[in-house]
C-alpha cells in the first residue's frame, strides 16, 4: 500500500479529530463546554478545508475555509455564548439516554457509516475519499445527539454540528460545492441561528425555561 | 334529419339541468317551483320515456361529447339495456315529479329552489349513468347522482339523525364507488382504454375477470343494498322527503342493477358459473333478510326500505341465475331469468314508488311516520288508500298484478336449473327456490301489516281525524303508478316482448316467440307452463260481479250498521288493535336468531307497566360496529406514534434513514 | 279450445261449487261419529249458507268498502282456483290461465284480502286473526309450492292438467319423492284449511282461533260467501291432493264423456275417503299452541324439500 | 430570461419593500399587488415556455420546462389568491388583537419572501440552489408559523424548524453525494450540480452512489413533503400558524418539496436499473395515505384535520409518481394542481369559519350553511371535492391513479380502498355538522373574501370535466419528462 501524501494524511488526521469531537459532544454535559467543542470542531473543519485547498490547488476552498472560520469558530459560538449568558442556562442537564448507552449506539453508527461509505469511497477520484465515511459518521452522531438532548440549546448545537459534518463531506470528499451554493448554505445557517436565537427568548418568555418537555403539547396520542 | 335517440336523451338531460338552474334562480319562490318547474320536469320525463321506449328495439347509437379527460372525452351511447332503464327512469320521474309538484312545502329545511336544483341534477345524473359509455363519464355521473341524492336526503339537515343517515349513505356510496372504479381498472385490462368499447375488447383472464366481477358486485351492491352493505337504506329512506325516497328506491337502486348487468354481461366477455352461484346466494340471503326485517319495522318508510332490500335481493338472484345459465351456454333460459330480473326491476319501480309516495301523502296529512300512531286512514284519505292498495297487492306478489309476474317467471327459471350439467348446482335449486318462495310469502305478510296498520282499523291517535286526502297532483301521480302496476300485471307478454332486445344484447337470445302472446305467458310452451293474468282478472271480476248481482237480486241486500261485535267485548278502544310491533311479533319469534332483540318487560307489580322491544339490525353489530371499532383502535394505535416529543420524531426520521440505508446497501 | 272442453270446464266448476259444502258437511259428520257425538245433518252447510243469505247484514259502523268487497273477491278467487284444479278431466281450457304457481298466488290473494278485511274493523280479535292467518300463510305457502315443484319436476310442467296427465296416464312408475311430498301436502292442507292441529274450525274459543277470529265481524250474505269460499278452498285442496297423489280416474281430454261420467263417482268416492281421513286426523290430534305451528309447518317444508332432493338424487 | 427575473424579482423586492414600509393599511394592498404582478410575470413566462419550449437562462442557472413552469404558474396563482384572502383575514386578526403591527409587517414581508423562495426552488437548475431555496422557505415559514407567539405556535414552529432542518440537512448530504457522483463525469465546475447536465448523463452515474444519495434526498425532501413517518411537523405547523400560511404551506410548499423529490427521482431512475426508487416512493406514498387516513379520524381541530388530509394527498401523489408511466404521472401532476387549489380554497373557507365562530375546534363550528351560506357551501363543496367526489378534478386524478394501480400494482389497492374509505368517513363526518346543523351565532367585522374560494373550486370543477388542451398537452409533456 502506497503512502498517502502528507496533506492527505493531515486531512485524515483532522477527520479523526472531527469524529473524536463529535463523540465528545455526544458525551458532554455542560452547555458551555459544548459550545467550546463546537468551536473546536469548526476550527478543525476550517483547517482541513484549508489543507484540502492547499493540497489540491482548489483555491475557492480557501474562501470556504475562511467562511467556516468566521462563521463557525467566531460568529456562531459568540452568538451562542451571548444567548446563554442572557438566558442564564449554564447548568447541567439530564438527558434521555445515559451516556454509556449513547456512546455504544454511537460506535455502532460509526461502524455502520464506514461500512456504507467503503464501496462508495472506492469510486472517488479524490485522495481524501476515505473521509466520506467519517463525514457520514459525524452527521449520524450529531443526529443522535439531537435525539438524546432535552434542552433546546444543545439540540441546536447538534444541528449545527450536523451542518459541520455535511460541510466536511462537501469539502473533503468532493473538493467543495460550487461557491454560490456554499454561500447560500452559509447564509441559511446564519439566518437559521439568528431565528433560533429569537426563538430561545420567546420560548423562555412563554415557558420560563428552555426545556423541551414543555414543547410536547401538540400530539395525537392520549 | 331526424335526431337520433342519444341526442334526444342528451336534450332531456340538458332540459333537466336547465330546470334545476331555474330552480336556483327562483330560490324561494315556492309557487313557481312547484307549479311550473316540477311539472316541466315531469314532461321531460315522459318525453324521455317515449324516446327510450322507441330506442329499445333500435340499433345502438353513440355520441362523444367534447369534454371529459383529455384522452377520454365523455362517450355516451344508448343501446337496448340503457334504453330499458331509461324508460323506467323517464316513467318514474314523470310520476314522481308530478307528485313533487304538490308535495314540497316551504317549511322544509332547504329552500324549494335548491331542492328543485338537487332533484333535477339527481335525475340528470341518473340519465347520464344509464347512457355513459366510458368509465370516467360513468363514474362522474354515478357520483354526481350519489351527491345530489345525499343533499336531497339531508334536506332537513338540522336533525342529527338525518345528518347521520346522510353521512352513512354517502360513505357507503363512496366506498362502493371506489369499488366500481377499481372494477373499471381491472376491466380496462392494462390497455389504458377506459371506453366501454375498449373494455369489451380487452381479453381478460378468468382470474382477472372474476376480480372485476366481484368488485362490481361489491360496488353496485353497495348502491343496491345487497347484504351486508344494505344498512344505509333503512336510514336514508326515512330521512329523505318522500318523493326522493321514491326516486331513490324506485330508480336509483335500479341504476345499480343496470351497472351490474352492464359489467357482468356486456363488458365482461366471459361468465363463470360460480359467479352466478355467489350472486344467487347473496341475492336470496338479501331478499330473505330484507323481508324478515321489514316485518319487524314500526316506521312505515323503514319498512318500505327493507322491502326494497328484499326486492333488490330477488332481482340479484335473477341475475345470478341468468349468469349461471349463460355460463352453461343455455341462452334461452338465461333470457328468461334475465327477463324476470328486469321485469321485477320495472315492477319494483312502479309499486315501490307508489307506496313511497303514498307514505309521503300520509306523512303530510298526519305528520306521523310511526306505524303505531296511524290507522283507519282509508276513511279520511280514500284516494291514497285505494291506490296504495293496488301497490300493496302488487308488491305482495299477488296475481293478477305485476309483482306476481316477475316472481312467476323467476320460479319458472328456477324449475329449469335441473337441466344444468353440474349436480352441485342442481342441489341448490330446492334451497334457492324455497328461499325465494319464503321471501315472497313473507312479503305478503309484511304488506298486510303495512296496509292494515296504516289505512285500516281505527285511528290510533285523535288527530288523525283531521287528515286530508292528497291534492290533485298527488292523486294523478299515484293513479298513474297504480295503473302502471295493473297494466304491467295483466299484459306481461307485451312487456316481455319489448324486453327481448335487451335479452339479445346481454345473453344472446330472446325469450322466444311463445312468450310474445299478449294474452298468454308461456315461455316454454303451453303444456309446460302458462299464465294469463288477464283471464284471471276477468274471471275474478266476473265472478265478483255475477255474485253481487245474484246476491242483490235474489236476496234483499239490506245492510244495518252497528258497533263491532268482537265476541261481545264491550270496551273497545283503538289501542286494542294490533300495533306494528304486535303484528311483527310472530316473525320476530320465528326468526329470532336473525335479530338483535332488546326487550324491556314489565314486572307484575309495576304500577305503570311498560313493554318495549327493540329489534335491531344485527349486521350493524356484526360488521359495522366491529369495523368502526377496529378503525378506531387502529387510529388510536397510529395516534400513539405522534407523541408530541421532538426527540421521538427525530428518532423516527433517524430510524427511517438508517433502515433505508441498510436496505440500499 | 273446443266447445266440449268449455263444457267440461263448466261442469267441473259447477260440481265444485255444489260439492264443496257437502264435503264440509261430510267431514263434520265423520268428526262427530269419530268422537261419538250424534252427527249433524250432511246437508247442514247448505242450510246454513241459505239461512245466512236470507238475513240482514250487520256491518260494523266503521267498516270501509274494502270490508264489504272482500267476501266477493275471496269467493271469486276460490272459484277461479276451482276452475284450474282438474277434478274430473284434464282438458281444462281455463287451466292455461294459471298454473300451479298462479294457483298458490290465487290462494294468497284470497288470504291477503280476508286478512285486510279482518283488520279493517279495528278490533283486537280481527287483527289477531289476521296476523295469525298471515303467519300460518307464510309458513305454509313455501311448503305447498315445494310440493307442487316436486310434482312439476317429475312431469316437467307446472301446469296442473299436464302434471295429472303425466302421473295418471303415462306408464306406471313409483315416485318415492311423492311419498314425502304427500305427507308434506297433507300437513300444509291441514294448516291452510284452518284444521286441527293448527286451527279449529268448530270453535270460537277466543284465544286460539285463527280463521274464525278474522271473520267474526261478518254476518249474513258476507259470511255466507266466506263460508262457501272456505268450503271451496277445502274442496280445492282435496282435489289438488287427489290430482297429485291419486290421479287415477280423472278423465284424459274432454272428448270422452263416458270417462268423465265415470270420473264423477270416482271423485265423490275419493273425496269421501279423503274427508274421512281428514276427520280422523283431526280427531286423533290435539290443537297446538300457535307457536308450535312453525315447527309443524317447518317439518312440512322440510319434507317437501326432501321430496325435491330425493327426486333430484334418484331421478324419479 | 427577463420573465424569470421578474418572477423572482417581484416577490423579493416586494418582501423588502414590505419590510421597509412597516405596517400600514396599504401593506395588504401592496402584498396583493406584488403577488398579482408575480402572477402576471409567471403567466407571461408560462406563455413563453408554452410557445418556445424549455429554456435555460443565466448561465444555465435557471431552467424552465413544462414540469416546473406549470408549478410556477400554480404557485404564483395560489400565492395571489391567498394574498387576497389574507387581507380581510389578517385585518380581523389584527382587530381582535391576535397580532400587532410589527408582526403584521413581518407577516407581509415574509409572505413575499416565502413566495420568492418557492419560485426560486422551482426555477433553479442547480440542485444546490434548490436545496438552499427550500431551506430558506423553511426559515421564512418558521417565522410565519410562530406569528401568534402563543405557546402552541412556538411549539409548532420549533418542531417545524428542527425536524425540517434536520431533514433537509439529509437532503444536503444527498446533494453532496449526487455531486460526488457527477463530478467524475462533469468535472468539479458548476456543471455537476446542474439538473440539465445531470439529466443528460444520468445513465452513466454510479448506481451505488445514486441509490445512497436518493435515500438521503428522499428522507430529506420527504420530510418537507410530509411523508409518513417524517410528517410529524406538518399538522402542528398547519394548525398553529395563521390560516393564509396554512393555505400556502399545504397548497404550495408541499408541492415544491415533492417537485424536488421528483426531480431527484428522475435522475436516480435513469441511473439505477432496478425499481428501487419507484418502490420506495410507492411505499412511502402508501404508508402516508394509510396512516394519515387513520389519524384523520382522531382530529378535533379543523385545521389539523385538513393538514392530515394534505399528508394523505401527498401520499397519493407520491404513490402515483412512484408507479410511473404516462397515465400515473399525468394523474400525479393533475392531482398536484387540483390538490393545491382545493386545499387552499378549503383553508380560506376554514379560516373565515374559524374566525366567525372564534374557535378552531370542530365541535365549536356548527350550522355554517344557515348563518353564512357562502362560507358553509364553500367548505362543504371544497370538502367534497378534496374527498374525491366527482365532478371535481381531484376525482379525475384519483380515477386515473386507482384504475392504473389496479392493473399495475394490485397489491396496493386494498390499502388505498381502506384508506380512502376511512379518510372519507373521518373528514366528512366532521365537516357535515359544521356546514349543516344548528347554527352558532357570530358575526364577522369585515366581509370575508370568498371569491378566491369559488374561483379555485370553479377551476377544480372545470378540471374534472374538461382539461383545456394546452394544459393537457403540458401535463403530458411533463409526464413524459418524469418518465
Amino acid at each position: 500500500m502506497n503512502v498517502l501524501p502528507l496533506y492527505a494524511q493531515l486531512i485524515n488526521l483532522f477527520a479523526a479529530i472531527l469524529l473524536l469531537l463529535s463523540f465528545a459532544m455526544l458525551a458532554q454535559r455542560r452547555v458551555l463546554s459544548l459550545i467550546d467543542l463546537f468551536a473546536a470542531q469548526g476550527l478543525a473543519l476550517a483547517a482541513s478545508t484549508a489543507i484540502v485547498a492547499f493540497g489540491t490547488g482548489q483555491h475557492h476552498l480557501y474562501w470556504s475555509a475562511g467562511l467556516t472560520l468566521v462563521l463557525k469558530v467566531f460568529l456562531l459560538p459568540w452568538i451562542l455564548y451571548r444567548l446563554i449568558r442572557q438566558l442564564d442556562v449554564k447548568w447541567d442537564f439530564e438527558r434521555l439516554i445515559n451516556v454509556p448507552t449513547t456512546m455504544l449506539i454511537g460506535i455502532v453508527l460509526v461502524v455502520f457509516s464506514f461500512n456504507l461509505a467503503v464501496p462508495i469511497s472506492q469510486l472517488a477520484s479524490t485522495v481524501t475519499r476515505s473521509t466520506l465515511g467519517i463525514a457520514m459518521a459525524c452527521v449520524m452522531l450529531s443526529f443522535l445527539m439531537m435525539i438524546t438532548r432535552r434542552k433546546a440549546i444543545p439540540q441546536v448545537i447538534g444541528f449545527l454540528s450536523m451542518e459541520n459534518g455535511l460541510f466536511f463531506a462537501a469539502t473533503s470528499a468532493t473538493y467543495g460545492m460550487p461557491m454560490v451554493v456554499e454561500l447560500g448554505i452559509a447564509l441559511d445557517v446564519l439566518v437559521g441561528v439568528l431565528i433560533l436565537g429569537v426563538f430561545f427568548f420567546q420560548i423562555r418568555e412563554q415557558f420560563d425555561s428552555l426545556d423541551l418537555k414543555h414543547l410536547e403539547k401538540l400530539k395525537e396520542g392520549e | 334529419m331526424q335526431p337520433d335517440a342519444i341526442s334526444l336523451v342528451l336534450a332531456a338531460v340538458v332540459a333537466w339541468l336547465a330546470i334545476g338552474a331555474l330552480g336556483i334562480a327562483g330560490l324561494r319562490k315556492l309557487r313557481f317551483v312547484s307549479r311550473v318547474l316540477f311539472p316541466a320536469g315531469a314532461g321531460v320525463g315522459i318525453a324521455l320515456a317515449v324516446v327510450a321506449f322507441l330506442a329499445i328495439g333500435a340499433p345502438a347509437n353513440a355520441v362523444v361529447l367534447p369534454f371529459g379527460l383529455p384522452d377520454l372525452p365523455f362517450h355516451l351511447r344508448i343501446d337496448a339495456l340503457s334504453a330499458f332503464f331509461l324508460v323506467l327512469l323517464g316513467a318514474m320521474s314523470a310520476a314522481i315529479s308530478l307528485f313533487s309538484a304538490g308535495y314540497f312545502r316551504s317549511s322544509e329545511g332547504t329552500p324549494p329552489g335548491l331542492i328543485c336544483f338537487q332533484y333535477h341534477v339527481f335525475l340528470a345524473a341518473m340519465a347520464l349513468v344509464l347512457v355513459a359509455d366510458d368509465a370516467y363519464a360513468f363514474m362522474v355521473a354515478w357520483e354526481a347522482m350519489a351527491l345530489a341524492s345525499y343533499f336531497l336526503v339531508t334536506t332537513e339537515h338540522r336533525i342529527p339523525e338525518i345528518r347521520r343517515a346522510g353521512f352513512l349513505y354517502l360513505l357507503i356510496a363512496h366506498v362502493g364507488a371506489i369499488g366500481i372504479l377499481l372494477c373499471f381498472g381491472v376491466l380496462q385490462g392494462g390497455s389504458g382504454d377506459y371506453t366501454f368499447a375498449g373494455m369489451r375488447a380487452a381479453a381478460l383472464s378468468p382470474a382477472w375477470a372474476s376480480v372485476g366481477f366481484f368488485l362490481a358486485l361489491f360496488g353496485f351492491g353497495a348502491k343496491a343494498g345487497i347484504l351486508p352493505l344494505h344498512v344505509w337504506l333503512p336510514e336514508a329512506h326515512p330521512a329523505a322527503p318522500s318523493p326522493v325516497s321514491a326516486l331513490m328506491s324506485g330508480v336509483m337502486l335500479k341504476t345499480a342493477i343496470y351497472g351490474l348487468l352492464r359489467v357482468a354481461f356486456d363488458l365482461l366477455q366471459l361468465q363463470l358459473w360460480w359467479w352466478g352461484v355467489v350472486a344467487l346466494a347473496f341475492g336470496l340471503v338479501t331478499a330473505l333478510f330484507g323481508v324478515i326485517f321489514a316485518a319487524a319495522q314500526t316506521d312505515m318508510k323503514r319498512l318500505l326500505a327493507y322491502s326494497s332490500i328484499e326486492n333488490i335481493g330477488i332481482i340479484v338472484s335473477g341475475i345470478g341465475l341468468a349468469i349461471l345459465f349463460k355460463a352453461y351456454d343455455k341462452p334461452t333460459l338465461a333470457a328468461i331469468a334475465l327477463t324476470a330480473a328486469l321485469y321485477h326491476a320495472l315492477n319494483h319501480a312502479f309499486f315501490k314508488s307508489l307506496l313511497f309516495l303514498a307514505t309521503g301523502a300520509v306523512l303530510h296529512a298526519t305528520h306521523e311516520r310511526s306505524l303505531g300512531k296511524l290507522g283507519g286512514l282509508i276513511h279520511r284519505m280514500p284516494w291514497v288508500a285505494w291506490l296504495a292498495l293496488v301497490g300493496t297487492l302488487a308488491i305482495a306478489g299477488l296475481p293478477p298484478l305485476n309483482g306476481f309476474v316477475s316472481e312467476w317467471l323467476l320460479l319458472q327459471a328456477f324449475l329449469f336449473t335441473p337441466t344444468l350439467p353440474q349436480s352441485f348446482v342442481n342441489m341448490l335449486v330446492p334451497i334457492a327456490a324455497a328461499a325465494l318462495v319464503l321471501a315472497a310469502a313473507l312479503a305478503a305478510y309484511v304488506m298486510v301489516k303495512f296496509y292494515g296498520v296504516i289505512f285500516l282499523g281505527r285511528p290510533r291517535e285523535a288527530n288523525l281525524a283531521y287528515a286530508k286526502d292528497a291534492g290533485k297532483h298527488e292523486r294523478l301521480a299515484l293513479s298513474l303508478l297504480a295503473a302502471g302496476c295493473v297494466l304491467l300485471g295483466i299484459f306481461p307478454g307485451v312487456v316481455i316482448h319489448a324486453l327481448d332486445p335487451v335479452n339479445v344484447l346481454l345473453v344472446g337470445s330472446p325469450v322466444g316467440e311463445a312468450a310474445g302472446n299478449w294474452l298468454m305467458l308461456a315461455p316454454f310452451g303451453e303444456d309446460r307452463s302458462s299464465y294469463s293474468p288477464l283471464i284471471v282478472l276477468v274471471v275474478i271480476v266476473a265472478v265478483v260481479l255475477v255474485t253481487m248481482q245474484v246476491v242483490h237480486r235474489y236476496y234483499h241486500g239490506r245492510v244495518r250498521r252497528a258497533d263491532p261485535w268482537d265476541c261481545g267485548y264491550p270496551l273497545q278502544t283503538p289501542r286494542m288493535q294490533d300495533t306494528a310491533e304486535g303484528f311483527g311479533q310472530p316473525v320476530r319469534q320465528v326468526f329470532e336468531p336473525f335479530f338483535r332483540i332488546e326487550r324491556e318487560l314489565p314486572t307484575p307489580f309495576d304500577a305503570t307497566p311498560r313493554y318495549r322491544v327493540d329489534a335491531s339490525d344485527p349486521w350493524w353489530h356484526w360488521i359495522y360496529v366491529p369495523v368502526a371499532r377496529a378503525a378506531e383502535l387502529a387510529a388510536r394505535f397510529v395516534g400513539l406514534i405522534q407523541q408530541g416529543r421532538i426527540s421521538v420524531y427525530l428518532t423516527y426520521s433517524f430510524v427511517t434513514l438508517l433502515a433505508l440505508l441498510f436496505l440500499v446497501r | 279450445m273446443t266447445a266440449t272442453a268449455l263444457l267440461s270446464q263448466a261442469v267441473q266448476l259447477a260440481l265444485a261449487l255444489a260439492l264443496a259444502p257437502l264435503l264440509v258437511g261430510w267431514v263434520n259428520q265423520c268428526r262427530a261419529w269419530l268422537s261419538n257425538r250424534s252427527a249433524p245433518p250432511l246437508l247442514l252447510p247448505y242450510r246454513t249458507i241459505r239461512k245466512l243469505f236470507m238475513k240482514d247484514a250487520v256491518v260494523a259502523s266503521n267498516a270501509s268498502p274494502l270490508f264489504r268487497l272482500t267476501p266477493y273477491v275471496v269467493f271469486g278467487a276460490m272459484c277461479c282456483a276451482a276452475a284450474i284444479v282438474p277434478s274430473l278431466a284434464t282438458d281444462l281450457p281455463f287451466a292455461l290461465a294459471a298454473d300451479t304457481i298462479a294457483l298458490v298466488g290465487l290462494f294468497a290473494l284470497a288470504r291477503v284480502f280476508i286478512a285486510l278485511a279482518a283488520m279493517d274493523i279495528g278490533t283486537a280479535f280481527g287483527s289477531l286473526g289476521a296476523r295469525r292467518e298471515m303467519f300460518v300463510g307464510f309458513l305454509a305457502e313455501p311448503a305447498l309450492l315445494m310440493v307442487l315443484f316436486t310434482a312439476s319436476l317429475i312431469s316437467g310442467s307446472t301446469s296442473l292438467p299436464s302434471i295429472v296427465d303425466t302421473l295418471a296416464h303415462r306408464e306406471l312408475a313409483i315416485y318415492p319423492s311423492l311419498a314425502f311430498a304427500g305427507v308434506a301436502f297433507t300437513m300444509v292442507s291441514l294448516a291452510e284449511n284452518a284444521r286441527i292441529p293448527v286451527d279449529n274450525p268448530a270453535t270460537h274459543l277466543e284465544l286460539t282461533m285463527i280463521h274464525e277470529a278474522m271473520v267474526l265481524e261478518y254476518s249474513a250474505r258476507h259470511l255466507a260467501l266466506i263460508e262457501w269460499a272456505s268450503a271451496l278452498k277445502l274442496f280445492n285442496y282435496s282435489c289438488i291432493g287427489l290430482a297429485l297423489f291419486f290421479p287415477f280416474g280423472i278423465a284424459q281430454g274432454s272428448e270422452n264423456w263416458a270417462a268423465i261420467a265415470l270420473a264423477v263417482p270416482v271423485l265423490v268416492g275419493k273425496l269421501a275417503l279423503g274427508g274421512f281421513l281428514l276427520a280422523l286426523i283431526e280427531t286423533v290430534s290435539a290443537k297446538m299452541r300457535i307457536f308450535r305451528a312453525p315447527e309443524f309447518l317447518g317439518t312440512a317444508f322440510l319434507l317437501a324439500v326432501l321430496a325435491m332432493l330425493v327426486h333430484l338424487l334418484l331421478g324419479s | 430570461m427577463i420573465e424569470i427575473l421578474a418572477v423572482l424579482g417581484i416577490p423579493l423586492a416586494g418582501g423588502l419593500v414590505l419590510a421597509l414600509m412597516g405596517e400600514r393599511d396599504e401593506a395588504a394592498i401592496v402584498n396583493i399587488v406584488a403577488s398579482f404582478a408575480t402572477f402576471v410575470a409567471a403567466a407571461v413566462l408560462t406563455a413563453r415556455v408554452v410557445t418556445d419550449g424549455p429554456m435555460l437562462a443565466l448561465d444555465k442557472l435557471f431552467f424552465v420546462d413544462s414540469f416546473n413552469v406549470f408549478l410556477v404558474a400554480l404557485t404564483a396563482f395560489v400565492g395571489f389568491t391567498t394574498s387576497i384572502f389574507s387581507r380581510p383575514y389578517m385585518r380581523i386578526e389584527r382587530e381582535r388583537g391576535h397580532v400587532n403591527a410589527a408582526r403584521l409587517r413581518l407577516y407581509h414581508s415574509m409572505y413575499q419572501l416565502f413566495n420568492f423562495t418557492m419560485l426560486l426552488a422551482l426555477l433553479t437548475n442547480n440542485m444546490g440552489i434548490l436545496w438552499v431555496a427550500l431551506e430558506a422557505a423553511t426559515l421564512t415559514t418558521v417565522l410565519l408559523v410562530s406569528l401568534y407567539r402563543t405557546p402552541a405556535s412556538l411549539e409548532a414552529a420549533w418542531k417545524y424548524f428542527i425536524l425540517c432542518g434536520v431533514g433537509i440537512a439529509q437532503a444536503l448530504f444527498g446533494t453532496i453525494l449526487l455531486f460526488f457522483a457527477a463530478e467524475k463525469l462533469l468535472g468539479a465546475g458548476g456543471g455537476a450540480l446542474l439538473w440539465t447536465e445531470l439529466d443528460a448523463v444520468k445513465g452513466q452515474l454510479e448506481p451505488t452512489v445514486l441509490s445512497l444519495a436518493f435515500v438521503f434526498l428522499l428522507v430529506g425532501y420527504g420530510t418537507k413533503v410530509g411523508l409518513v413517518p417524517l410528517h410529524n411537523w406538518l399538522p402542528d405547523a398547519h394548525a398553529e400558524g395563521p390560516t393564509p400560511v396554512s393555505a400556502v404551506l399545504s397548497g404550495l410548499l408541499l408541492n415544491v418539496a415533492l417537485y424536488a423529490v421528483v426531480r431527484c427521482k428522475v435522475l436516480v431512475e435513469g441511473a439505477i436499473p432496478t425499481a428501487f426508487a419507484k418502490n420506495l416512493m410507492m411505499g412511502f406514498g402508501l404508508l402516508s395515505v394509510v396512516v394519515a387516513a387513520f389519524l384523520l379520524s382522531r382530529q378535533k381541530d379543523i385545521k389539523r384535520l385538513f393538514a392530515y388530509s394534505s399528508i394523505e394527498h401527498m401520499g397519493i401523489i407520491t404513490f402515483a409518481f412512484g408507479m410511473g408511466g404516462a397515465i400515473a404521472n399525468f394523474a400525479g401532476l393533475l392531482h398536484m394542481t387540483v390538490h393545491s387549489l382545493t386545499k387552499s380554497a378549503i383553508f380560506f373557507a376554514v379560516g373565515h369559519a374559524t374566525q366567525k365562530c372564534g374557535t378552531q375546534a370542530i365541535d365549536g363550528i356548527r350550522g355554517l350553511i344557515t348563518t353564512s351560506p357562502v362560507i358553509g357551501w364553500g367548505l362543504m363543496i371544497g370538502t367534497l371535492a378534496i374527498l374525491g367526489m366527482p365532478p371535481f378534478g381531484v376525482f379525475a386524478s384519483e380515477f386515473l391513479i386507482l384504475t392504473t394501480a389496479m392493473r399495475e400494482q394490485p397489491w396496493a389497492t386494498p390499502f388505498l380502498l381502506v384508506a380512502l374509505g376511512i379518510a372519507f368517513a373521518s373528514v366528512f363526518s366532521k365537516v357535515q355538522p359544521m356546514a349543516f346543523g344548528e347554527p352558532v351565532e357570530a358575526r364577522l367585522p369585515h366581509r370575508p373574501a370568498m371569491i378566491p374560494v369559488f374561483v379555485h373550486l370553479a377551476i377544480v370543477l372545470m378540471l374534472g370535466l374538461w382539461i383545456p388542451p394546452f394544459l393537457a398537452a403540458w401535463y403530458r409533456q411533463a409526464a413524459l419528462l418524469i418518465g
